[in-house]
């Protein structure tokens, strides 16, 4: 398997000192302190607010929906900043990186003239409902249903590990909208439900270190009127994905524990520890390599290319490599994990330590990956 | 293995299968603890295993304390009994009689002694907010210390470790030590040695259930039709986290056995330093079969890995042990295979 | 699970020094050269006559058939001090792990009275005779077959990755002597079959070293006669796995690499080579908490506890350990792999890759072990 | 990438499917070589790829020469394609005329020079045994050479690498260098990596069949009823070969393209160490996958993995780079972010 080989442009590489500049003023304000894992764990509707001013919410999408239509390596580099100087971004990251292109693939101009302008403006923030209770990684095992009616459907059913639903507005959400037949993937539909609506109740479920994080969505004969099915009715399953390629191969499979490495290599150089600093050059090594393929990912992505194999592959890897950082890191020099110490160090290691179980599980186990790749790279 | 250790350990598994409720352990997180598993601790005179007959105790050995230990950890039992505990068995070895009042200890690092004043700051201290004294090492001069000082007179901040247990930075301005007794650098090597027995001793227990949770999530979790432990990738994660707590608990077993015989040598940081790679192996595999359900509040699972995660960080640490095997490798004579075979050869200490 | 915690005894220790001396006297001679992975790939016969003359193959046999009836924990520290050595024992090797207690356990009087002196006189050498050429893993899958006649079986097939079946005198081997039936374990029989017989052909199959190692043996109408029949008939797979536990537990599991890591540790002691030392000792302990297992393991076997599982685990995480020493150590020092090198941190290092892949395959792959621990651990 | 590469690769990949078989590949174990190969390579003019127009060559550049090595890898090519090709490129750095006799090259250690006199030791030289010429590097006070000099005149200790690939130990004793120039620090450091990034491609290729082997066996090898890659355990080995495999080929597309345009800076460097770990999985791996037969010397697999093991202990290993980036990350004032995505300093080397 091959990728493009991406050499930023000079243009790029100013606008990622543009973004780069705007993040360290918000730090040294104090606007947001980093944190490691903070695109998802991380949601501060006021930060959001504070990007959209900037034009970086939906900043690839057409000019008349209120985006920029600036290329995806554009995206990439905004999103691969905000990692690295560990930016709460996550109350629009799922409209940003997930919602967004699903409209513009499958929505209808009434749900694009709707919401497309209201997340770029930082107003309108979407959760995912595709999980529940009993389904774990067989993800199609869909019990939540609708029932046609005037105008509408009546959902009723429960969604689990819906991240920041708490802070959304809005959830897509698969439903099945046939009775279950021989093919479990097959009479799924996507529903924009309205979270603030008659018959929804969230209910956080806490991270294992107490903090919310996210949710189960009980509906409860909600009325979901005609005009928010996405697409094709049936059809769910398939436009559903379409999205995992943008889910699986972003820098956010890379980076979620990058603030530690790199206050860390800080700390060796102060020393000038050689055998540390030797040790972290393999992590060094391991970050360049998955980048590239990554940003050849996001290349290629741009272009329309088929991408589910190589986005897997970022995931798997990249998931692996962002958990490894903490256990290496610990063994390198004398530190204390601590998730309220004033040392940043211990600090990031303890956000890192906690939040590392969860990087190959969500979007996918590495367990399910294997098994997509496999069949993959048999097919070729 | 001393005749009591059986019975005891019964007795006390049995009041944590009774008493430790998930709720229990939630209770370090609002700031409480089991106050009333330690009374029953105290009531069955727990916390007198190792204190001789003679004063009063039950005449029990090192073995027998770690062993409780081991419990402590598998059933993530939120007291200070460790520390407590500890604490004494470290003054029983210098001729200090034990304390009733609630005791704990932190001899990482040296206090300065000078004409009978301490001065220091401690790190992480366990249970210290609780306690009323505290064991330490000090140093005046070339020569060190076991002290005793009252934790009243010190400086506290407070705060918790990843598992939420509490720990606090203890710092002495000028306070008196209650006692003190000189230790040859031996005595504190052999007193760094039971303190991180005492450690992987617990680690093991909470290995354990970290284990056990995952073999049987893999019975009754279903995906695809089928319980998980018939996917081969999680039967790779049940056999490797098998082989670690496998490991471990004959490590343990070892240790124990070598401390109560005054015959360890190395064995103590070995254990310590695989304690290192199966705590991580099992915690992470434990996690990934638990998936999502795992990472929640709600679920058990994370009283054992965040306290595997928080206590590989604390006291002497597998980097500590390596530097000082290190140095041992480098002074002894004998060749590996010599060293490992030949238990007989006192192994110079760094 | 808990093991029993052995300290071994004077005596035992005495004679861990006599055995010592003995090898390191021979390899002053130049009897034998240390090598890594001697003890499957380092077949000497005459080395293995010199062995015998101690008394020390089938030492824990009855004396009336040669043995010295010692304890399980003598063999274990003889057996120790080979690998530690790499002393060339493969030549006596099977017949003195595997066919001797079997035939103690399963064999006719005749059968004891014929083999087991000659094979303590290591004038008998033994091959196993279990995978066939389109077996793999599935060691069930056995198509050699016996017919019936007067006096003994015709055997008729060919057996596979035979060990040393080139310096053997005899092969146990699984044959199927009913018909194949719904069930693929039954109707197996363990037969002995004389290797220097008609109809046997022994075709040397070539290790990736370009050195014979393991053999072809193809069975064209041999006759074998009843009393070389082991044990029961259509028992064959159920004594087999009797074999098992003393296969997987041994030392031989744990220690094939461990001369390299004895010599390298003395190279980083020459250099002073703390950081080199810190990283060592992380095998040290890894080593030594393997030992206990693996000893522990040997006392219940002795007293004829049931050891399957811990058996399975000393295989499986003993043979990875052997296998990552070589890639750890090559890090640790510039070091250039070469079988041919006077330096023996390079000859050692070069045997040790070059043999490592075979340990995490050979007596049962790790995918297949996974699978035996995995179902003992929720049987429990 | 030169207009000539894609035309060129297609014509040599079509020779080495047409004319390397296994058999070709083992008679490096004979002491023979492919010669009809390397005399089809020099009839089709493959070893002047990067010969400039003027000079009679094609006038490709180092990308096209990198990715010919890829498939010297990928068909482990018994043949000293590498060696003569890489010496007269280096030789061209430095405007000296490459040579039509075959010539390696070897510039790990620099030799002594005094006097037009070269004395020093070339350890693991390749192919020296059947080269005429060799390139090295040599050292004279303070200031060091690229050198020429001829074989015949110095002592050789014939041997082979863990792949009975042919290196020799080659010993000058006061011999003449027939050429010199005089070579800046940055330029010898440019040639360790030109020499490191022809490793690494070589690797590449190796580890692309080693992979795709393991594919095919998969699909071929039945057990239990089914082809093994329906077995979890056997996808999750496919799985992480096939990421292993991607991330190098990326990463040598990327080398390859730097190194062409003149931007390379610490890349070269990154790729040798993410290969050390990504050939030690691949073979790993793939050894496993095909179980025992893929240790027999009758299956092909080995003649990839061993290549794989012995070209990473090989010229400039990851250790070797390792000590450098260390050094460059302590000399930089930037941080880790900044080093990474900035692609403009030049970064200072050891």
């Amino acid at each position: 398997m091959n990728l493009p080989n991406i050499q930023f442009t000079e243009e790029q590489k100013q606008f990622r000192q543009e973004v780069r500049s705007f993040l360290k003023q918000h730090i040294e304000k104090g606007t947001f302190e980093t944190r490691c894992d903070s695109w998802l764990s991380g949601s501060d509707p006021s930060f959001s607010k504070l990007v959209a001013e900037q034009g970086w919410i939906g900043m690839t999408w057409p000019k008349q929906y209120g985006g920029s239509e600036r290329s995806t390596i554009d995206r990439y580099i905004l999103t691969e900043e905000f990692l690295a100087f560990g930016a709460p971004v996550a109350a629009h990251w799922f409209a940003d990186r997930q919602t967004g292109p699903l409209l513009l693939r499958f929505g209808t101009d009434y749900q694009k003239e709707f919401f497309l302008p209201k997340i770029v403006k930082g107003e309108c923030f979407f959760a995912i409902g595709l999980s529940e209770p009993n389904s774990g990684s067989d993800l199609a095992s869909v019990a939540t249903r609708a029932e046609k009616v005037e105008g509408g459907w009546i959902v009723n059913g429960a969604k689990t590990w819906s991240s920041n639903a708490h802070d959304a507005h809005y959830m897509v959400t698969l439903i099945r909208t046939e009775p279950l037949g021989e093919k479990k993937h097959e009479g799924l539909s996507q529903f924009i439900i309205d979270l603030k609506g008659e018959g929804v109740t969230i209910a956080p479920i806490r991270y294992l270190t107490g903090e919310p994080h996210f949710n189960d969505v009980y509906l409860d004969n909600v009325f979901v009127p005609d005009e928010m099915v996405v697409g094709t009715l049936g059809n769910g399953w398939k436009q559903g994905l379409a999205e995992l390629a943008f889910e699986r191969s972003g820098p956010e499979r890379i980076l979620s524990t990058f603030p530690l490495l790199n206050e860390v290599i800080e700390q060796l150089k102060i020393k000038r520890d050689l055998v540390g600093l030797e040790e972290a050059t393999k992590l060094v090594a391991e970050l360049w390599s998955l980048r590239n393929l990554s940003i050849g990912v996001a290349k290629v992505l741009e272009e329309g290319g088929e991408v589910a194999i190589p986005a897997a592959l970022v995931k798997s890897i990249g998931t692996k490599f962002e958990q490894k950082i903490p256990e290496i890191i610990r063994l390198m020099l004398d530190v204390y994990p601590n998730l309220h110490s004033d040392n940043r160090v211990e600090r990031y290691l303890a956000e890192s330590i906690l939040h590392a179980p969860g990087f190959t599980i969500r979007g996918g186990t590495s367990e399910v990956l294997y098994g997509i790749l496999a069949k993959g790279v048999i097919a070729q | 293995m001393s005749e009591i250790k059986e019975m005891v350990l019964e007795v006390v598994e049995k009041i944590f299968k009774d008493k430790v409720e998930k709720e229990t352990v939630d209770l370090l997180e609002e700031n409480k603890w089991a106050e009333d598993v330690w009374q029953l601790l105290l009531d069955n005179e727990l916390h007198h295993v190792v204190v001789s007959e003679e004063d009063g105790g039950a005449g029990g050995d090192i073995e027998d304390l770690l062993a409780l230990y081991e419990l402590i950890g598998k059933y993530a039992v939120p007291v200070p009994f460790i520390e407590h505990t500890l604490a004494n068995f470290l003054l029983q070895q210098v001729d200090i009689k034990g304390f009733e009042q609630l005791t704990t200890y932190s001899i990482t690092t040296p206090l300065q002694l000078k004409d009978n004043a301490l001065s220091g700051t401690l790190k992480h201290v366990g249970w210290a907010q609780y306690a009323e004294k505290i064991v330490a090492v000090a140093q005046e001069d070339a020569q060190q210390f076991i002290i005793v000082a009252d934790l009243q007179d010190a400086l506290m901040k407070n705060s918790t470790n990843l598992a939420a247990e509490p720990r606090s930075e203890v710092v002495f301005e000028n306070m008196k030590a209650l006692q003190k007794v000189p230790v040859s650098a031996k005595q504190y090597e052999q007193f760094k040695k039971l303190v991180t027995a005492a450690s992987v001793s617990k680690m093991s227990g909470a290995l354990t259930t970290a284990f056990q949770l995952s073999v049987q999530f893999s019975k009754e979790r279903e995906q695809f039709g089928r319980p998980i432990h018939r996917f081969q990738l999680v039967q790779q994660h049940l056999a490797n986290m098998a082989g670690e707590q496998t490991l471990m608990t004959v490590a343990v077993n070892n240790i124990q056995t070598l401390l109560a015989a005054g015959r360890e040598e190395s064995e103590v940081a070995y254990a310590r330093l695989r304690m290192d790679d199966a705590s991580r192996a099992v915690a992470t595999s434990a996690h990934q079969v638990h998936a999502a359900i795992g990472v929640t509040h709600e679920h058990r699972l994370h009283h054992y890995t965040r306290r595997l995660w928080a206590w590989r960080d604390e006291e002497f640490t597998a980097r500590y042990w390596k530097k000082q095997l290190a140095q041992q490798l480098l002074e002894t004579k004998m060749d590996l295979w010599e060293s490992i075979t030949d238990e007989v050869e006192t192994h110079v200490h760094a």
